[in-house]
């Protein structure tokens, strides 16, 4: 690809620039200034993604063959050779593209959002860092380098979600983050142990190839119940990704990372990390594929997030809660489409919803910045005129997200709901309504945030209204350069990605699930799409909910609150996000600890060294004082003894 | 020019005669001992490393090998050797060594001159340990390397120190004696097979025996390892330990003591009771599995960091047994020997990396309790804000824990998980709560020590490491960086020892 | 029937010894109190020259003399040198404690000589008559010396239940003696030997058990045992120090001279009163142990569970057997006499240091015998590289070969419980704050003695070859 | 027609009354001697029975012996009595428990 150096060495600058860069802002933290921390992380993002945007050429329209090489053996045992490498294709530079240019522009608004953060430094090691670990997960050709990758994302999650460590609920919420993750490593990782089970190997390329050949091979996890080993492999490893990417009931950590500063929500909380669940499922299909239970089973959970998380958007307050939430839903339809076999579209959606979601956590961090950090929006109202840039990009965003027709949104979503509505296996018709409904909802609560923040009266007390202003530049450009693809990018590309044979060569689906070859016999270009779309239910509610949210919110503002009183049952359970948060806390958080502290108390404490260790010390104490007062200090006891001893010995030998 | 040199008698010996070098010097002033004993460890360090450097991977044979009759009338030699399993041993040994004097440097301010000399004859002890190829030298120093620790704990210790290092030795005393009467009985049994009786392990994995006996033998030695790894139930003299012991002892102890009980496992129960072990797998991977689970939930409630960082290490060294343990279940579940490897060298993967991250650990607890004289998670709070860079090295070192990957402590967790998968579902199924719980309890108690705001004013006024306290951590944590993201030459080293043990292993001693 | 004159020169140490008492004796009359030094050198210049005497006495062969009453073997000479030794250990730790408590009189060191020739007497006895001299030359000698301490209620105390309980074991030795007599016609024990086989069994039984009884006396095992704890505790640490230490390694050759080669047919029968015995001891000993607070009241049960090994060894009844019972007897002297030589080191004018307690904070005030104190401790509970270890060892390799192998496990749990009461000094020697400060006031002899033994103790530990199989050999 | 028997169990009778007569009595030390004295006696006559019945001598001589045994025994257990006395002004076996446990 460039004449002087060899693909490897390009890959290798891809992954190491944004590493180095980490290094020196973290490691020499104390001795370089905020201008060179954050120069040296944007000149290795900035090359990373240059170069991204070559590989991406270099496949997308050289047809590159697809590069997978090791770069070293991490470890060999048993004949199994552990590896590091590459493996970069179609999909990984997609994703690399994504990445790195949502990193990029999150680097860039850093530079404005953190700027009175004594902790500037620090963030930009860590964001290059995690940008680093997101490279190295999506170009793994192997499961223990995705895990490295999978993990080192959550260790970053984790750090930037507890940055403010001084915040009680930051480092609650970071702890939590990291132990939800955790469960869902937990799958991950049996899921990994599965597969080199059956394989003897980690490699992508060996286990797909031998992948349809073990499909057959059953387990017995219960004594009597032999199990298809493809459906629990899948299962395990579907589990991971509902940890990472926040599936029910692994959602629980998502909303609650929002304590993290803004700019990595965008990036790790709705651009990126959340969706490696989603880019590792589709690196799987030729897994996920041999297993009908297991699609049927994501189906189910994706559908599932999908519309409860939606419903939670509605009532929630905080500008960054109700794009969270967002987040989780639009994560639940990528899922829903995995579940649908339609893998092109699940990471379709995952590249638009990159763009907009970036994009409105960005908004919502230049409206915060100019809230002074208040992020309550029934205090906001009216910013239209304050923040053009920002309130024009957020229309944009909020637009694309709902998938008003011709916006990246559009095509991503509608192409999903069409291949869920095309799909036959068990679940797709729940599946169905659900994202059906879910167009709605996203309209409405998308909606309500953009009336609440922009447009109506202006809640916001007085001192803060003085010093509102637009942000900075170094916060708009990001805006506007994620504007863009929000906007185009689904109607540029939906045809060869979706529907041409961009990922011919990475996903693999059984000819009796391929649902997108069957919507490809309707599809005709991206503009037809748009006239067909807008005969459709999906418009339909989308337009529903926008008018919905505009009467709600901007016509008659008093009838929310009479609605909330009038349908308190129905609040109550939203407002406590179904009672999963409490569950956590009560059952599986205290249930832990109480049984930790059973297990301490009794078990150690009492039985093992109360009962068993001191006590037979003691028992030996107490014998030897006991026993000692035999010698009573009288001859005639001790001639006694001695009698006694020579009649049980003569008695003894006599018989 | 080194190759006539006894190289790993030098390893053994000259830590403990410079043990009593520093002893000599007297306690008048502690420079002395202090900069005598530092020499001496790093002398130790130097000449342990051509054990590596010269080290024939591709030999499964003993190598530096030494033999001197000691006590000819029971047969008994001096023989030392090191394979691919106890070199890596030894030289975790005396690096971790070099650590606990420098750790000690400011710190100890009473008898400084025993207390460098108690930590330089247990290495030595600890060394001969490990290379002794010969079961009563190997008993000797299993034994007296209890006396060393023992006045460690007592001397330098906590304020229940009389109690706890009292226990620590009469548990760990309990629990070798019958592996010394086991020894005895081969030896007998040895003179009636061969018509000489014979110590020498290597001989004593030759040795034919029943099942009846084997079984009994391999009890023995479950006790006495068992109590050493420690295993649940025979686990609650290491928390006492661990919290009262010095930091030294305290790193010593996870790092290298419970080392013995794992590698005892790999030189004894493994070869010389197949047959037994092989009845018997499912008893130890019970209970490691118990220790993995049981142990975690018991890590979490703990108040005190000490504790909690011992319980943790019960829990991580569960893997070890775990993964020493699993190759029978494997192959009859799969039908073929693909894993067996894995899960053993996992195990001992495990047991360096555990030697480094649970050092560093109590080396953590260490640095705050020198400064606060506390160990109770509730008495600290926000030491981030006043430490950043003790806070930087207090998460890594979590995380590695943790058992994240990139770290040496996801290395042989991680290998232990897959093998176990291959034996049964539900072992890896339990193992792998560890991620979880492993996490919880480190991330819980760094949450509530290191995160937050400033919870008083001890805190408030806590001056972050000095110098001396960040090498060490620096060290660890690019040790742990090393093993966890370049393990494989730590794993060629022990390929074909660990083959030639499977293959040994595999052979029933038993006539059929 | 002619007269034989007995070859004298095989019982020559002996000989020369008792002349030597005889001329102490003498001079000592003569000496002032000033100079009773002189008693005191001339007393270890007597032991030094037998002990050479024994040593250039050595033979390979078992030899006889005076009718086959005397015997020289091996084993003999070993033990006589060993006597020798430990005695001349015994004399230097003991002369400054006397001094202090005014009873530094010539009529410990000869009552010490003599009992020294007792021993070597009952090492030496090939007859019952030789050994029942050897026995009572040396009991009466050691009641004389614990009576010494004129003043001490202790004393006296000890003595005399020392004195009656020690008579009674001996009217039942004799009485065992007679009964076997009576059937085998001899006391001979060679004789005796061959004669058993057709002695009529319930009276040899009967009389074995007598016999075994005294042994077990002297050697202090469970239950003959009550003397012991009293005894020890009672006497002066001076003689407790000779109790405890010398007479043991004289009771093991009297209980090899009996049983082994007396009554070895009768293995069978003293093997399952021996295992009984060995049990009890050990574990009655340790057990009883932990409880004392009282040192040398400790050692004394410490000394009983130490018997119970040396019996341990000699249940095999076998040349190997023997050896390690043997090689146990030596080292627990070796130990036992360094023990209470630690307690005389501390112990000054006005001052016992005979609790446990009073050995606190030894580390402060001396790191090297603490470090000794430690080096005994640990080596009596067994715990390597220590000199104990390897007589554990050995009893125990003795145990399981004849088949025992539950006996050794009894000995392995019982030292273990042991294990305690040792750690327990350790603890106070090291772990604990001095309750005053006062240094050490022994004179050099004793220290540099008192290093010696120590040192041996872990020498010995380290390199403990040469004295096993000088043991091992004796027998074979 | 006295027999061997006779003399056993003669000598059987005073050893056990003699060594009855060491525990039962709970008074006085110098009762303790005179049992202990009687103890040899019995075992006298023993030696010299069966001395007379196998037509050895070895037996007797032994008698010899043990009876000068004793004398040395009595004496050394005498003055320790009077040690004892003088420290404790009694000679009460009950009042010997000074030493115990």
């Amino acid at each position: 690809m460039f004449e002087n150096y060899t693909d490897s060495q390009v890959y290798l600058a891809i992954v190491l620039a944004p590493l180095i860069g980490s290094i020196i802002a973290g490691v020499f933290n104390a001795y370089i200034s905020r201008a060179v921390a954050h120069t040296v992380t944007i000149a290795g993002v900035g090359l990373s993604f240059i170069l991204a945007l070559y590989v991406f050429k270099y496949f997308a329209f050289d047809g590159a063959e697809i590069y997978n090489e090791t770069v070293y053996t991490w470890l060999a045992s048993d004949g199994i050779r552990f590896e590091i490498g590459f493996l970069v294709d179609n999909l990984t530079s997609m994703m690399l593209v994504v990445v790195s240019f949502v990193s990029l522009m999150v680097h860039l608004y850093t530079i404005g959002y953190m700027t009175d953060d004594p902790g500037y430094k620090r963030f930009f090691s860590y964001i290059s860092l995690f940008t680093f670990s997101m490279y190295m997960l999506v170009m793994s050709n192997n499961f223990l380098q995705l895990f490295f990758g999978w993990e080192a994302v959550g260790l970053v999650s984790y750090l930037l979600i507890g940055f403010y460590y001084k915040k009680e609920s930051a480092i609650f919420a970071n702890m939590k983050a990291f132990l939800v993750n955790r469960v869902g490593d937990f799958g991950f990782i049996l899921g990994i142990a599965g597969v080199l089970m059956v394989f003897n190997t980690l490699d992508y390329a060996d286990v797909f190839a031998a992948a349809s050949s073990h499909a057959d091979m059953t387990i017995e996890l219960i004594p009597g119940e032999q199990w298809s080993m493809m459906t629990v492999i899948c299962i395990l490893l579907f589990i991971g990704a509902m940890g990472k990417s926040a599936q029910v009931p692994l959602h629980v950590w998502l909303p609650d990372s929002m304590e993290g500063p803004t700019p990595i929500s965008a990036l790790i909380h709705a651009a990126t990390m959340v969706t490696a669940g989603i880019f590792m499922v589709t690196r799987m299909s030729p897994l996920f594929e041999l297993s009908e239970t297991a699609l049927t089973f994501i189906l189910v959970i994706g559908a599932t997030t999908a519309l409860f998380m939606g419903f939670l958007g509605i009532i929630q307050n905080d500008i960054k809660r109700v794009v969270a939430y967002s987040t989780l839903s639009q994560l639940g339809y990528m899922t829903v489409a995995l579940g649908a076999s339609a893998y092109s579209a699940a990471v379709f959606h995952l590249m638009t919803h990159a763009f907009f979601k970036a994009l409105l956590f960005l908004a919502a961090g230049s409206v915060i910045i100019g809230m002074h950090h208040i992020q309550d929006i029934r205090q906001m109202g009216g910013l239209k005129k304050y923040m053009p840039i920002t309130y024009w990009t957020s229309l944009l965003g909020t637009l694309a997200l709902i998938g008003f027709p011709g916006l990246s949104g559009f095509y991503s979503k509608d192409s999903i709901i069409e291949a869920v509505h095309a799909s036959t296996i068990p679940g797709s018709t729940y599946a169905y309504y659900a994202v059906l409904a879910g167009v709605f909802i996203t309209a409405l609560y998308s909606l309500r945030l953009f009336f609440l923040v922009f447009h109506g009266e202006e809640r916001m007390d007085h001192h803060t209204k003085e010093h509102l202003k637009e942000s900075p530049w170094v916060v708009t450009v990001p805006l506007v350069l994620l504007a863009i693809p929000s906007v185009i990018i689904g109607g540029l590309t939906i045809s060869s990605v979706l529907y041409g044979d961009y990922f011919h060569n990475v996903v693999f689906v059984q000819h009796a699930h391929d649902v997108l070859g069957h919507l490809k016999e309707e599809f005709h270009g991206p503009f037809a799409m748009i006239l067909h779309g807008m005969t459709q239910a999906p418009f339909f509610l989308m337009a529903a909910g926008i008018a919905t949210a505009w009467y709600l919110y901007m016509k008659n503002t008093e009838l929310p609150g009479k609605i909330k009183s009038s349908f308190r049952l129905i609040y109550d359970i939203l407002d406590n996000k179904y009672g999963f948060d409490a569950f956590n806390d009560k059952v599986i958080a205290g249930g832990t600890r109480g049984l930790g502290n059973i297990l301490s108390k009794f078990g150690d404490i009492m039985i093992i060294d109360g009962f068993v260790v001191n006590g037979s010390a003691k028992s030996v104490a107490w014998f030897s004082s006991v026993i000692r007062h035999v010698q009573t200090g009288y001859l005639y006891h001790y001639a006694f003894v001695m009698i006694l001893g020579l009649i049980g010995l003569l008695a003894l030998v006599v018989y | 020019m080194f190759s006539n040199l006894p190289l790993l008698s030098l390893v053994i010996w000259t830590p403990i005669v410079g043990g009593m070098l520093v002893l000599a010097t007297g306690s008048r002033n502690g420079v002395e001992a202090k900069v005598l004993a530092l020499l001496v460890s790093l002398a130790t360090l130097a000449l342990s490393i051509p054990l590596y450097t010269q080290f024939d991977v591709s030999l499964a044979s003993m190598q530096f090998e030494e033999l001197l009759p000691w006590i000819s009338s029971f047969h008994i030699n001096y023989h030392v050797g090191v394979d691919g399993i106890s070199m890596p041993l030894i030289l975790l040994t005396t690096f971790m060594t070099v650590i606990v004097i420098i750790a000690g440097w400011e710190v100890i301010t009473y008898k400084v001159a025993q207390y460098m000399a108690a930590f330089l004859i247990l290495e030595g002890l600890m060394i001969g340990t490990f290379a002794a190829m010969d079961a009563m030298l190997f008993y000797v120093f299993w034994e007296a390397l209890l006396i060393p620790m023992f006045v460690i704990i007592g001397i330098w210790g906590g304020p229940n120190r009389v109690y706890a290092t009292i226990k620590f030795f009469l548990y760990t005393f309990l629990g070798s004696v019958f592996m010394l009467v086991s020894l005895l009985y081969m030896y007998m049994h040895a003179v009636d097979v061969n018509g000489v009786g014979t110590f020498n392990i290597q001989d004593l994995h030759k040795l034919p025996l029943d099942l009846t006996p084997q079984i009994f033998i391999f009890l023995s030695f479950l006790l006495a390892f068992a109590v050493k790894v420690p295993m649940w139930p025979v686990h609650t003299w290491l928390p006492d330990a661990h919290v009262e012991a010095p930091t030294g002892g305290s790193v010593i102890l996870a790092a290298i003591m419970l080392k013995l009980g794992g590698y005892g496992f790999l030189r004894f129960s493994l070869p010389i009771t197949p047959d037994a072990s092989m009845t018997l797998d499912w008893l130890v991977i019970l209970l490691s599995l118990i220790a993995i689970v049981y142990i975690g939930f018991v890590a979490l409630v703990q108040a005190d960091m000490k504790k909690l960082i011992a319980y943790s290490s019960i829990s991580h060294m569960g893997f070890v047994t775990l993964g020493f343990f699993l190759l029978w279940k494997i192959t009859e579940n799969t039908g073929s020997a693909s894993g067996v490897v894995l899960g053993l060298e996992g195990g001992i993967v495990q047991m360096i990396s555990h030697g480094f991250i649970s050092g560093a650990m109590f080396l953590s607890v260490g640095v705050l309790y020198d400064r606060m004289h506390s160990r109770m998670i509730k008495d600290y709070g926000g030491v981030v804000n006043t430490m950043p860079a003790f806070a930087t090295f207090a998460v890594f070192f979590a995380m590695a824990n943790a058992g994240l990957p990139g770290t040496s402590g996801f290395v042989g967790e991680f290998m232990v998980i897959m093998a176990a998968f291959k034996a049964n579902f539900w072992y890896a199924f339990l193992a792998a709560i560890t991620l979880i719980l492993g996490a919880a309890y480190t991330l819980w108690m760094i949450k509530r020590v290191v995160f937050g705001p400033i919870a008083n004013e001890q805190v408030e006024n806590l001056e972050d490491m000095n110098g001396r306290e960040f090498f060490m951590m620096l060290v660890l944590a690019i040790a742990v960086l090393i093993v966890g993201l370049y393990p494989a030459p730590l794993l060629e080293v022990m390929h074909a020892t660990v083959d030639n043990l499977v293959a040994h292993i595999s052979i029933p001693k038993i006539s059929q | 029937m002619n007269f034989v004159t007995p070859d004298f020169m095989l019982a020559m140490p002996e000989i020369f010894l008792l002349s030597m008492i005889c001329i102490i004796m003498i001079i000592d009359l003569f000496l002032k109190d000033e100079s009773r030094g002189a008693t005191y050198v001339l007393s270890l210049i007597s032991l030094i020259a037998t002990a050479f005497l024994a040593f250039s006495n050595y033979t390979d062969q078992s030899l006889s003399t005076f009718n086959g009453s005397f015997i020289l073997d091996p084993m003999a000479s070993l033990l006589k040198i060993s006597i020798c030794i430990i005695v001349i250990g015994v004399f230097i730790y003991a002369k400054d404690y006397l001094k202090d408590r005014n009873i530094y009189k010539g009529e410990y060191f000869t009552l010490g000589l003599f009992g020294v020739l007792g021993m070597m007497v009952m090492v030496s006895a090939g007859n019952f008559l030789t050994v029942y001299l050897g026995l009572e030359l040396l009991s009466l000698s050691m009641y004389a010396m614990i009576a010494m301490q004129r003043d001490s209620i202790m004393a006296s105390e000890a003595a005399m239940k020392y004195f009656i309980l020690g008579a009674i074991a001996s009217g039942m030795l004799l009485y065992g003696m007679s009964m076997v007599y009576g059937v085998t016609g001899s006391l001979d024990l060679a004789t005796i030997n061959k004669a058993v086989s057709s002695a009529d069994r319930v009276v040899m039984s009967f009389g074995l058990v007598f016999i075994i009884l005294g042994v077990a006396f002297k050697l202090g095992a469970v239950p003959f045992h009550m003397w012991m704890p009293d005894v020890y505790h009672g006497s002066p640490t001076s003689v407790t120090l000779y109790i405890a230490s010398a007479p043991k390694i004289a009771a093991f050759a009297m209980m090899y001279r009996l049983l082994a080669e007396g009554l070895a047919d009768m293995h069978a029968d003293w093997q399952m009163i021996l295992v009984i015995l060995s049990v009890l001891s050990m574990v009655f000993g340790n057990i009883i142990a932990i409880a004392q607070t009282n040192i040398k009241r400790m050692l004394a049960y410490s000394t009983i569970s130490h018997v119970g090994f040396i019996i341990m060894g000699f249940v095999a009844g076998t040349q190997a057997g023997y050896g390690a019972s043997m090689f146990y007897a030596i080292v627990y002297t070796i130990m036992s006499v360094a023990a209470f030589g630690m307690i005389v080191l501390l112990s000054r004018a006005g001052f016992e240091a005979e609790n446990i307690e009073d050995f606190k904070g030894l580390n402060h005030k001396s790191p090297w015998f603490a470090f000794v104190m430690m080096a005994i401790m640990f080596s009596m509970a067994g715990v390597p590289p220590f000199l104990g270890f390897w007589a554990k060892i050995a009893v125990l390799q003795e145990a399981v070969n004849s088949g025992l192998l539950w006996l050794a496990i009894v000995g392995v749990v019982a030292s273990v419980i042991g294990a305690f009461y040792y750690l327990r000094v350790i603890k106070v020697v090291y772990f604990d704050k001095p309750m005053d400060e006062t240094p050490l006031q022994a004179s050099m002899d004793i220290r540099l003695t008192l290093s010696l033994n120590g040192l041996a103790i872990l020498a010995i530990g380290l390199y403990p070859t040469a004295l096993i199989t000088l043991c091992v050999s004796t027998f074979a | 027609m006295l027999t061997l028997t006779h003399y056993l169990i003669l000598s059987a009778i005073v050893f056990s009354i003699s060594l009855a007569g060491v525990f039962i009595n709970r008074k006085n030390i110098i009762i303790l001697l005179m049992c202990v004295e009687l103890m040899l006696l019995a075992v006298n006559t023993n030696f010299i029975a069966f001395s007379y019945y196998l037509n050895d001598t070895a037996g007797q001589v032994f008698v010899f012996f043990i009876l000068t045994v004793a004398a040395a025994e009595a004496a050394i257990g005498l003055a320790i009595l009077v040690v004892l006395f003088r420290n404790k002004r009694t000679i009460n076996v009950e009042d010997l428990d000074t030493l115990k446990g």
